[in-house]
């Protein structure tokens, strides 16, 4: 299957599952809506999808608001000061503040910037974004679509990113947006090799394509897992796939896009405005994806570390719980580390995780084989 | 935005539409009040301050302030902390003009009010960054403590919250008052006053004294005036590296036209008596100048591998090029000086024997016009190229810069 | 060259047109290749975990946190004895201050920020008029505090001067003219 | 996009245009993160590899010698709190020995004592910035806030001592202008006990960090050679092993009493002059300890001064070692109470010529590196 047919397959998959009402066939809410239309079930289809797609929009803006809002907490609190303290009680509003600042700032565009590159760019993370919140199974019957060959969507949808990142570099003609633009491309591509490898482990030891069913996987305490499942081996590729989020979020210590000692605001320096926190919105929608969807993988899911505490329609609480535990760990990343030089950082990919994760993976399939796992 | 400022416009007319505006006043003016990104500004001293402001103790996160962004397309507010010169001005400027509206200025420090310290004999200071965009809050201070910060961002806080959509802001105006001398200004009004006044009060004054031929003025309290001793400089008692004979006899056999500044008959005993913090201070013709550095670097026994500074005096008939240079082995120093004329100063490079002389000359051509033969980069290194004048001249006395200070 | 030999010192010269060839470094002791390796990756990962424990460590103690939070603490905040905020002229409860007008202060001021205006009073004694002090100038160095003879200025301790008007910081320090009887 | 500007900036060679590849220019500054204030660097570029740097001064040059020439020596004293803020004392020193010198003005055993401690605490707290900034250029954030924080204890002090922040204006030829209060020595222990906890944890934090280690040695390489004829000093030219410190091998006030090392580099790269500077903050607290012992808890702090002060015709040089290297002060004076001419050598004059030299060859992130370790304060460069 060629790269853009992986793309085309699961967007179509994504349509398909959105307007076939995949998501409401199971849900309880979805079954209402049907239950209030009747017999046209168009209709119920059709706002089955509305709801879905308000849903994914609303999870996106407001996690990304929380996130933010708790990264500088975090980051005030490690560094041994407050944080935002007046917007609100402890700040709650802060960034509920920055956003309608932002909206209502003046925006432009430079006049040596190409006008359809330029504004084309921030939609580019966004919408990666949003297809792929598309198919986060944040519980077991809460998740807009999916498609069997879920995690090879999302691994393909991903890569957009990076090109919104390039595109936006490249539209604004700033020397600086253009190194910072050909940093990420070259950190996006190189990291992205790792990342598949790390996916494709977990891929190869359950068997499944599909995110439920790599879940399902996993059923039975904490032991089962895929992290602890397999011996080592698990813990080893859940570091290599934090690493290579961490690289593919552009946080450090592989900020290297957005140094801003170096490069000033990076690709993004001639944003301002609403594009900009477009921009900004993705990058921490991104980061929630990644922690999902190292949940999903490593952490079992919406699955409670006990099955005795594994009561059905509680699963999202286990699976934020766990999700959180890893968004906090990205930020004690970032709080704690410098950014690494580009050609360090190239290094560090070629020269070690690469090799790695390609030897875990080979080792993955030798455990796979001869039945070495824990648990059931 | 230019669609939100149409709001009023249309939601007035309606009833109850006015409310709604008003709320959208204030939450807009609440979400921009609390959320006043900084742009990464600072020239000088300041800067300090506002980092320390920035940092733990008294985190101006709190505020929502801590977004200290590189772009100036992202920033709200722009912090002049530091004096504003005028090779930095248009720099300023580009920045104003490319941070999007609503944008805010304040302006930190006695140097971006008014000029400061810098407000008299001062070529290169802008007096008051308002002069080149328009500021809304002043901060004085030199520098103000992070919380008189703090106070200056409060107090930005209020004019933000004190905004409304029905007459959208626009940028203030920049000053365009030409700079006065305040303080002599002060000085003549006030004196033209007192006539005045002594004219109406002398009648007055005569019936006054009249009335009380014992008057005795009152007498002010002093301050007490501390118990201190008067000391006399104690000069160090051992002397570090070469003596200085040791060096004058070396210099002397090679070069014997030069001479010690100062000094008319050079002996041993006219040396020590100057004490062991006596720095040599040889006298060379134009001529030999550049040999002579060169023979003080690469002989043994002065060793002076080092430069100090290359300097210049204006000494109004002539220029002093002073070069001070030491040995980071034998620890010495020494000085060398070479008169010039003052109507064509020129004089030969010394760069290719110290890389380090390099700027240190460019910054003698900046400052004093004195051209150094051979020298590989010969521009203005402080000034930019349009100013027209050699300020440390004695000469210099351009009075559209510069002002004289009243004592 | 010549000029060097013809002075017979030593033959090291660095100037900008004579460079020597940068010195090797000493050579290290070879490591193997995946020793070096592996020491690397171990000791990398066990310095990243280190600097992340002094971060936790601070995250988890809430007594690290060293934040003064100023409007709040306005009422406890205090100020350092000798701290210099902007020159002040005491008054006493008649409203009358100790400056003669002798114009130390001015002539010690770097920077023209203090205007002595001297009047002469009914006696024709020379006074006090009037004590310009210009805020928007000030460097807050103290050095007009130093020089005053009679204690008339000293150094406030209020710092909260930020302002939305310029000429608002010229000041006019003394309440009323010198004294004007006595 | 017009990258490749055929005009060439000024202080570059001509380039002979290569077919293979285009270098381009890349403007830093005057107002840049990493600059430190408003140097403006401009920069040759192969791809991300630096291949010529030419700064631009002079953003903050605010003519301070001029103003020298119309000022006493006493208010000259408060602006050189202006050229480099971060070992202003230290500024203030170097015009009050010249000035001393010069009128014959002896201090007091307990003045040189308090200046020499005020010294060190500058050199503590200036230094604690710097690292507090190599943090933030190398992307460690919370390294900057941890510096500072130390820092503010030390301001906090100077702050009791004379009632400012940063500009202290605080000696005075024949002493200091009031004396200490009795906290001062309690509140200096305090931060010297604070001080070896704290370094414990920057060596933790920053300095043992592998990717730290990785981004700065080897980079920016600084012969001993090229530090002594480019003139540089201080940690600076201590790394690249110049075996000169002005407090041992010229020392001014009563520096001779006391025992400390100067720490020297090997190699001269960015790793060296973080270790020499790191170590410099150690040898200043021995020093402060030492003071602490010997300082002599009575007596004058000042000597009487007359309150005009009048150099003889001639003139007069003093030099101190200031956080960042030799500071020296050069009075031309006619017997007037203002200089003839007044001249500051500053240390990151020539620290940041070397600049070109030392970044050459590396990426554009190890620019930022390089200026990182110089640490230069601009206003000074300018001044």
């Amino acid at each position: 299957m060629s790269f853009f047919g992986t793309i085309w397959d699961g967007v179509g998959e994504m349509f398909d599952a959105i307007f076939n009402g995949d998501w409401s066939k199971e849900n309880q809410i979805g079954a209402t809506v049907r239950g209030w239309c009747g017999e046209n079930e168009t209709l119920a289809d059709w706002i089955n999808a509305g709801i879905s797609l308000a849903t994914l929009a609303a999870i996106a803006s407001l996690s990304a608001m929380v996130l933010v809002y708790f990264e500088r907490k975090v980051s005030g609190h490690m560094q041994r000061r407050l944080g935002p303290m007046r917007t609100g009680p402890h700040g709650i509003f802060q960034t509920l503040a920055d956003g309608i600042k932002l909206f209502f700032k003046e925006g432009f565009r430079p006049k040596s910037a190409d006008f359809f590159t330029y504004y084309l760019a921030p939609f580019i993370p966004m919408m990666g974004s949003f297809m792929i919140l598309a198919v986060i199974p944040f519980d077991q019957h809460l998740q807009v679509a999916n498609p069997e060959l879920g995690i090879i969507y999302v691994a393909a949808v991903a890569g957009l990113a990076g090109f919104g990142l390039i595109i936006g570099a490249w539209g604004s003609n700033n020397k600086y947006s253009l190194l910072s633009g050909m940093r990420s491309g070259a950190q996006m591509i190189s990291y992205e090799v790792s990342l598949l490898l790390a996916i494709l482990l977990i891929v190869l030891v359950s068997g499944h394509t599909n995110l439920q069913e790599i879940i399902k996987t996993q059923e039975g305490g904490i032991f089962n897992w895929w992290i602890f499942k397999l011996p080592v081996l698990g813990l080893i590729s859940f570091v290599f796939f934090i690493i290579t989020t961490n690289a593919e979020l552009n946080r450090t210590p592989f900020d290297l896009s957005e140094a801003e000692s170096e490069l000033g605001a990076g690709f993004h320096t001639e944003y301002s405005g609403i594009c900009f926190s477009m921009f900004f919105l993705a990058e921490y929608v991104n980061m929630l994806i990644a922690a999902s969807l190292a949940t999903t993988l490593f952490l079992g899911g919406w699955h409670a570390p006990h099955p005795g505490l594994d009561y059905p329609g509680l699963g999202w609480l286990w699976f934020g719980a766990k999700t959180s535990c890893i968004i906090f760990l990205y930020f004690w990343f970032r709080w704690t580390f410098p950014r690494l030089r580009i050609d360090q950082m190239m290094d560090f990919e070629w020269r070690f995780l690469l090799p790695a994760s390609m030897v875990s993976l080979l080792l993955a399939g030798v455990f796979m084989s001869m039945g070495w796992y824990i648990g059931d | 935005m230019g669609m939100i400022n149409q709001l009023p416009k249309v939601l007035d007319p309606i009833p109850g539409g006015k409310m709604v505006v008003n709320a959208v006043d204030y939450l807009v003016n609440w979400a921009r009040s609390n959320s006043l990104w900084p742009l990464v500004y600072g020239t000088s001293c300041c800067a300090i301050e506002m980092m320390a402001t920035g940092a733990a103790k008294h985190d101006i996160a709190r505020f929502g302030a801590e977004v200290f962004r590189a772009s100036p397309r992202q920033a709200d507010v722009i912090i002049l902390a530091g004096t504003l010169t005028e090779k930095m001005s248009k720099h300023l400027e580009v920045l104003y003009d490319q941070m999007p509206e609503p944008k805010y200025v304040v302006a930190m420090g006695a140097c971006t009010i008014s000029g400061g310290p810098f407000y008299y004999d001062n070529y290169s200071v802008i007096k008051g960054a308002d002069r080149i965009i328009p500021v809304d809050v002043f901060i004085p201070g030199c520098p103000p403590r992070p919380e008189a910060l703090l106070y200056g961002i409060m107090e930005l806080q209020k004019l933000i919250r004190g905004e409304s959509i029905r007459n959208p802001r626009k940028p203030g105006e920049v000053e365009s008052e030409p700079w006065v001398n305040r303080h002599q200004e002060a000085v003549a009004e006030w004196e033209k006053e007192q006539e005045a006044v002594e004219e109406e009060i002398a009648p007055q004054r005569a019936q006054w004294k009249e009335d009380n031929p014992d008057f005795k003025a009152f007498k002010h309290p002093k301050k007490p005036v501390e118990d201190l001793e008067k000391m006399e400089y104690v000069p160090r008692e051992k002397r570090v590296g070469a003596e200085p004979f040791a060096l004058w006899n070396i210099v002397h056999e090679k070069f014997p036209e030069v001479t010690l500044h100062g000094i008319e008959e050079v002996t041993e005993e006219a040396l020590a008596e100057k004490g062991a913090e006596y720095i040599p201070d040889f006298v060379v013709g134009t001529e030999q100048y550049s040999a002579f550095v060169r023979f003080l670097r690469e002989h043994a026994d002065t060793d002076c591998d080092y430069i100090i500074q290359v300097t210049a005096v204006d000494f109004v008939d002539r220029y002093d090029v002073c070069v001070h240079l030491m040995s980071t082995t034998k620890k010495h120093k020494i000085f060398v000086r070479c008169s010039i004329d003052h109507d064509d100063p020129k004089i030969d490079t010394i760069s290719h024997i110290y890389l380090g002389a390099n700027w240190h000359e460019r910054e003698v051509y900046d400052f004093f016009g004195i051209t150094f033969n051979n020298h590989p980069d010969m521009r203005r290194i402080f000034l930019f190229d349009e100013f027209d004048a050699h300020p440390l001249r004695k000469d210099f006395d351009d009075p559209s810069r510069l002002t004289k200070r009243p004592y | 060259m010549t000029e060097v030999d013809k002075h017979g010192s030593r033959p090291q010269n660095l100037g900008a047109f004579e460079r020597e060839p940068e010195k090797q470094d000493e050579e290290k002791p070879k490591q193997g290749m995946i020793a070096r390796y592996c020491s690397l990756i171990f000791g990398g990962t066990k310095s990243l975990l280190t600097g992340m424990k002094v971060t936790i460590f601070t995250f988890l103690n809430p007594k690290s946190t060293v934040t003064q939070q100023y409007p709040e603490n306005k009422d406890t905040l205090e100020m350092k004895e000798r701290f210099r905020g902007q020159v002040i002229m005491p008054h006493n409860e008649d409203g009358e201050h100790n400056c003669t007008a002798c114009t130390l202060c001015e002539k010690a001021c770097p920077n023209g920020s203090i205007n002595v205006l001297p009047t002469k009073n009914i006696a024709g004694k020379k006074i006090l008029g009037k004590y310009i002090y210009r805020l928007d100038t000030c460097t807050i160095c103290a050095l007009c505090v130093e020089a005053c003879p009679f204690d008339a200025i000293r150094m406030g301790q209020d710092f909260e001067l930020a302002t939305l008007n310029k000429d608002s910081l010229e000041l006019v320090l003394n309440k009323k003219e010198g004294r004007w009887k006595s | 996009m017009d990258l490749v500007s055929a005009q060439v900036p000024a202080g570059f060679p001509e380039t002979h245009p290569n077919e293979l590849t285009e270098e381009f220019y890349l403007n830093m500054g005057p107002q840049h993160p990493a600059t430190h204030g408003v140097l403006r660097l401009v920069v040759k570029l192969d791809g991300e590899t630096v291949k010529g740097v030419v700064p631009h001064l002079g953003y903050i040059h605010r003519s301070i010698e001029k103003m020298a020439e119309s000022e006493t020596y006493v208010q000259n004293i408060h602006l050189t709190d202006r050229l480099d803020y971060l070992s202003c004392h230290m500024n203030n020193l170097c015009l009050c020995m010249a000035v001393e010198k010069g009128a014959n003005i002896g201090v007091p055993e307990r003045g040189e004592y308090i200046r020499i401690m005020i010294c060190e605490l500058q050199r503590l707290q200036s230094h604690l910035l710097w690292w507090a900034t190599f943090g933030m250029d190398l992307g460690a954030l919370t390294a900057f806030l941890y510096g500072f924080d130390q820092r503010e204890q030390i301001t906090d002090i100077f702050e009791d001592v004379c009632g400012a922040r940063l500009t202290m204006n605080y000696f005075r030829p024949g002493g200091s202008y009031c004396d200490v209060p009795d906290t001062f020595i309690p509140r200096v222990k305090a931060v010297l006990e604070g001080m070896e906890k704290s370094l414990d944890e920057y060596a933790d934090l920053v300095g043992g960090n592998m990717i730290i280690q990785e981004r700065c040695q080897g980079i920016g390489v600084l012969t001993k050679e090229k530090a002594i004829s480019y003139g540089c000093s201080g940690p600076v030219a201590r790394a690249a092993g110049v075996d000169y410190d002005v407090r041992r091998d010229d020392p001014y006030g009563i520096y001779d009493r006391f025992d400390f090392d100067v720490p020297l580099g090997k190699n001269g790269d960015c790793y060296d002059r973080y270790t020499v500077r790191i170590e410099e903050m150690r040898q200043s607290m021995r020093i402060l300890e030492q003071c602490i012992k010997e300082m002599p808890s009575e007596g004058p702090y000042r000597s009487k001064i007359k309150t005009v002060i009048k150099i003889p015709e001639g003139h007069s040089y003093a030099n101190v070692e200031t956080a960042r290297g030799l500071f020296g002060t050069y009075i031309v004076s006619d017997n007037k109470p203002k200089p003839y001419r007044l001249k500051y050598r500053s240390p990151n004059f020539s620290n940041v010529n070397i600049i070109d030299e030392v970044a050459k060859g590396f990426k554009v992130a190890d620019l930022v590196t390089v200026l990182a370790t110089l640490d230069p304060v601009i206003p000074d460069i300018d001044r």
